[in-house]
């Protein structure tokens, strides 16, 4: 059961990373980026790391992408 | 060099390393296994020092060293970022614009919900050395915090609520906790950031001796650089315009 | 205390002094700021040199936490300080101590943030330096990085100056990750964090596949910050654009632990497993792709901070060739070769960054004839240059001597040439700069198309300065001085040797470290220091330089005096290579380790 | 099963590397760098992996015993995370600037640092 948890994380976590580099748009990519840190976050519970899990939601799912948001923001405001 | 050209050069070198890193992984021991000799030493350490979660033992009693350099890591670059997005000549603070106040619904939820974040991220800092989550993670919670007060109302609340300079000193006077408690260690002979404080009993809120002093340097040193942090995001985003900019 | 207290103290000092400028910043004034500051890399030189004098004896070895080994095994972090890891955390405090100096008063508008950033790189070049544990290697690599990366950009007004401050962190962060995929690996196989620990557990063992790749990862992020070819490109960009004083602590003491910390990693964890000549190959093919590349793009540079960026390149270069050889003889010469190298590029760094303060200009061509003959910078400059090339009886050259000569006592005679071009060609570079800028000789230059210009800059003191405050010539005079005295102090050859035998020392290292073993004494090395090769071929380094100087003053125009001259296609090519582009980089970088890879994995696993 | 994890880990250090290498917006490339650097959590945390064995956290959880999942690992993937966002920080903040002095984010068009 556990295997079968592990090797879905796993997936959803390699196809979130081809997907988060794969957008080439960065204001959407800070959406992508969140999910991509929540599919690690379920990863990390399943490896029975709750530290490592708590952490990256909190920064990989919230901090990472907020800062993303704000810069693609900051840029797309100013257009050449 | 062209895209392609670039494209192909990378495509080579990944078709040189991919097979060689197979070749390694196949050499590695198989995913699950039951060896693993430091996490032996480890677990053993932690309990010695009666502190319940073995992560935190290793991150500020075992290991402390790598944490002290971690937080300063986070001081370095929040100084960096506030040096690189400081105000330079051409710069001017923009007024807000009607669409940065709130909804009255939002309000009321992240109202609601601040008090709880905060006595959440409170919790998971002071309980560090029992429970999942400890200085770091709970220093994100107050930062992030704090933050809902941007949801709840104006940028303005926002930032009078938020004198940077007090952050900014929090974090490096917490740090220089950290490093403070490293040299008492070494004061008392018993080493550089040694567990000089009594142990206590195991799972006790007053236990594993300097690691919840320390997770709560941390976590003060966390809450204050994300604070700032994301303060100099928030004024560039907001708040300074270029005058070589249009209407902006 | 005892002398196990010095080394965390040396680290944790800057950190404390940085965290009391940044609260006390808006309030101190300036100069108590800057005395702190000063005194405090002062006495971190202070306590590392100490430490390296007095471990010639035995090595230093401190568990932080107090975790010492039981039965050879320990959860804790080790510092370990021997002659040569100390010595260069010494000529880190040094560096940063005389850039403090030299930027008395400067870069006002950023209140006490300079200071605080200074002595946190300070910590991490500190604590690199005297790790032996290969997962806090990692972490003083990145705080290095971290405030290495922001001080590079310290000047936002400058377009060039983000850009490659960002370039920089992008590349060696890459790296940095990369590195940690190695660590995660050998973690993998051998449970094992402490560098002597690993070297224990690997010992003896076939070197598989597993071994190499974890390997070739450690070391990928160290040969970014060596900026070893095809890893170099960041270099450029980066010290191009970073303050003076930030490029000489780059310059002088950042890429050289990348090379030190290449030689650390194998000597102390895989010594035992990856056999020396396998590693010898790998090692010089890209150390000297990096001498070529390097002295190629020194030659054709105008931006007087680039010229000098690539020289560094080529002399990183030849401190990989000389560590390669792997005796040593090798060893204790590159170890010279740092000091004397840091003196005198660091002098070259902060004149040209005179040069900017008071011409807003670091473009040989914009410059051309403006520096007086009564200046006392241009002599400097010109001295710089032909210490540069090796010239007895100074610093760099007896580095060069030394390792020449045991290059050519290890069956490398050829290798000399390597060390005797790279050398004439960088100092030659550097004397026509100063000869075409402080003396006006010969014709300005023509500009080809794909370079970068180095004019119309913004000065890093308020204004344009008029005359140079003391502080400044002080600091440059220092260095100078500094770089010079390797080559007439012969104590220093002495301890030079003794250093590099210990390095070299896998069991005696993992003794002291894991058993609290008794040191185990080190004999000198013996016929170390000036020979008459050596002096010889170092005048032959320094008449090349000057002839490559003079050949580069009065060169014979290809083409008219109407239109840009177009350069000839290899060094069009060079230009074009060297993009700016940090997709490109990236590219270069994996390829980088391709090459690297196959090297070491090729002639261990074929056959098998 | 055996390998997949190491694999998932190669793939990520390869596919964020490959997104700066073909990125058009240096905005992209900085968040395909945390990309490669996820691989880098995913190889540690599966090193410490053990079938069956609990989270290293023993208040109120399992009875005190070594047959946890290795909790240095663990303690790594921590330091690495805070590494991590710290650094993208200094990126992004880097990033702005870049477009502010140079009205552009593409690589591709900054071209002022060559040869």
């Amino acid at each position: 059961m556990n295997t079968i948890l592990i090797g879905a994380a796993l997936t959803l976590v390699a196809l979130g990373g081809a997907a988060v580099a794969g957008t080439a748009e960065p204001g959407r990519q800070a959406v992508t980026l969140s999910l991509f840190g929540l599919a690690l976050a379920v990863l990390f519970f399943v490896l029975q790391a709750p530290d490592v899990a708590l952490s990256q939601i909190a920064v990989g799912t919230a901090v990472v992408p907020l800062m993303v948001m704000l810069a693609v923001r900051k840029i797309d405001r100013n257009p050449p | 060099m062209s895209r392609t050209v670039r494209l192909v050069m990378f495509g080579v070198a990944a078709a040189v390393l991919a097979p060689l890193f197979g070749l390694a992984i196949a050499g590695a021991p198989p995913f699950g296994t039951a060896s693993h000799p430091y996490r032996d030493l480890a677990v053993a350490a932690a309990l010695r020092n009666a502190t319940a979660n073995v992560v935190s033992s290793i991150n500020f009693d075992q290991r402390g060293l790598d944490t002290l350099v971690e937080e300063t890591i986070l001081l370095a670059s929040v100084v960096g970022a506030t040096i690189v997005l400081r105000a330079s000549t051409g710069d001017v603070r923009r007024e807000l614009a009607g669409d940065d106040r709130a909804l009255a619904a939002v309000t009321l939820v992240s109202v609601a919900v601040l008090p709880g974040t905060l006595l959440i991220g409170l919790d998971v800092v002071v309980h560090g050395h029992l429970t999942p989550g400890g200085g770091f993670q709970g220093g994100v919670v107050l930062a992030t915090g704090l933050h809902l007060l941007y949801l709840a109302s104006r940028y303005e609340t926002l930032e009078r609520l938020r004198p940077l300079h007090w952050y900014r000193w929090s974090e490096g006077l917490s740090t220089a906790a950290f490093g403070g408690i490293g040299v008492g260690g070494l004061a008392t002979g018993a080493g550089f950031l040694a567990n000089v404080l009594p142990h206590g009993s195991f799972a006790d809120l007053l236990s594993g001796g300097t690691v919840p002093l320390l997770n709560i340097a941390v976590g003060v040193a966390v809450a204050g650089g994300v604070v700032v942090l994301l303060a100099q995001f928030l004024d560039q985003a907001l708040r300074i315009a270029s005058e070589r900019d249009g209407k902006g | 205390m005892s002398r196990s207290a010095l080394a965390p103290l040396a680290v944790v000092a800057p950190i404390l002094a940085a965290c009391v400028v940044l609260v006390a910043g808006r309030r101190a004034p300036r100069l108590v700021i800057d005395v702190l500051a000063t005194a405090t890399a002062a006495g971190v030189a202070a306590t590392t040199g100490f430490l390296a004098a007095s471990t010639l004896g035995g090595r230093a070895v401190t568990w932080s936490g107090g975790w010492s080994p039981v039965g050879g095994r320990s959860v804790g972090v080790v510092l370990v300080a021997d002659p040569l890891g100390a010595g260069l955390a010494c000529l880190a405090g040094l560096l940063t101590a005389v850039a403090m100096l030299y930027s008395w008063r400067y870069l006002a508008s950023l209140q006490a943030h300079y200071h605080t950033l200074v002595l946190l790189f300070l910590a991490g070049l500190v604590g690199f330096a005297l790790t032996g544990d290969l997962f806090n290697m990692f972490v003083f690599f990145e705080l290095m990085g971290a405030a290495a990366y922001a001080l590079t950009a310290l000047r936002i007004e400058e377009p060039d100056s983000v850009q490659g401050g960002l370039t920089f962190a992008v590349i060696n962060s890459l790296g940095a990750y990369l590195s940690l995929m190695g660590v995660g690996l050998i973690y993998a196989r051998t449970g094992e964090l402490g560098l002597a620990r690993i070297g224990r557990a690997l010992g003896g063992q076939r070197a598989d596949a597993l071994v190499i790749v974890a390997f070739v990862l450690v070391v990928t992020g160290f040969l970014v910050k060596a900026a070893v070819a095809p890893m170099h490109f960041w270099l450029a960009d980066a010290h191009a654009v970073a303050p003076a004083p930030i490029c000489v602590l780059m310059s002088g003491v950042m890429v050289e632990l990348g090379v030190y910390a290449v030689a650390r990693v194998y000597t102390t964890a895989f010594a035992g497993v990856l056999p020396g000549g396998v590693l010898r190959t790998a090692l010089l093919v890209p150390g000297l792709l990096t001498v070529t590349v390097g002295s190629g793009m020194c030659l054709i540079q105008r931006h007087i901070k680039r010229l000098l960026a690539y020289s560094t390149i080529a002399h990183t270069g030849l401190f990989v060739v000389a560590f390669a050889v792997l005796t040593p003889g090798s060893v204790a010469g590159a170890a010279l070769y740092v000091l004397g190298h840091a003196g005198i590029k660091g002098a070259l760094f902060l004149v040209t960054g005179l040069l900017l303060d008071r011409f807003g200009s670091v473009d040989e061509r914009d410059l051309f004839g403006r520096g007086s003959r009564r200046d006392p910078g241009g002599w400097f400059f010109l001295a710089g240059g032909v210490a540069l090339a090796g010239a007895p009886p100074l610093g760099p050259g007896i580095g060069k001597a030394v390792a020449e000569d045991a290059a050519g006592r290890a069956g490398y005679p050829w290798l000399v040439a390597a060390f005797v071009v790279g050398s004439a060609v960088t100092g030659g570079a550097v004397l026509r700069a100063g000869l075409r800028v402080f003396l006006g000789l010969g014709h300005p230059p023509q500009p080809p198309a794909s370079e970068t210009q180095g004019s119309g800059e913004q000065p890093e003191t308020p204004s344009l300065v008029r005359a140079v405050p003391r502080t400044m010539l002080a600091a440059i005079v220092l260095l100078l001085l500094a770089g010079a005295l390797p080559g007439v102090v012969p104590p220093l050859w002495v301890a030079a040797g003794r250093a590099a035998r210990m390095f070299l020392d896998r069991t005696g290292y993992a003794g002291q470290t894991l058993d609290a073993a008794p040191p185990t004494p080190v004999a000198p090395l013996p016929g170390l220091g000036w020979t008459t090769t050596g002096v010889v071929l170092g005048l032959v380094s320094v008449t090349l330089a000057v002839a490559v100087a003079l050949l580069g003053v009065y060169r014979p125009r290809r083409a008219g005096w109407r239109g840009p001259v177009r350069s000839p296609a290899p060094v069009e090519l060079l230009h074009r290579l060297h993009s700016g582009h940090v997709g490109d980089y990236v590219a270069w970088l994996f390829l980088g380790v391709a090459v690297v890879g196959a090297l070491i994995a090729v002639p261990l696993l074929a056959g098998r | 099963m055996h390998w997949y994890a190491y694999t998932v880990a190669g793939w990520l250090m390869l596919v964020g590397s490959f997104g700066i290498v073909r990125s058009r917006d240096l905005v992209h490339a900085v968040v395909s760098l945390s990309v490669a650097q996820s691989g880098t959590y995913v190889l540690l945390l599966a090193v410490g992996y053990q079938s069956g064995a609990p989270a290293p956290v023993f208040a109120g959880g399992p009875a005190p015993s070594t047959r946890v999942v290795d909790p240095v690992v663990q303690a790594m993937a921590l330091t690495d995370i805070v590494v991590s966002a710290t650094v993208t920080a200094l990126l992004l903040a880097l990033s702005i600037q870049v477009h502010a002095r140079h009205r552009t984010v593409d690589p591709d068009a900054l071209t002022r640092l060559r040869g």
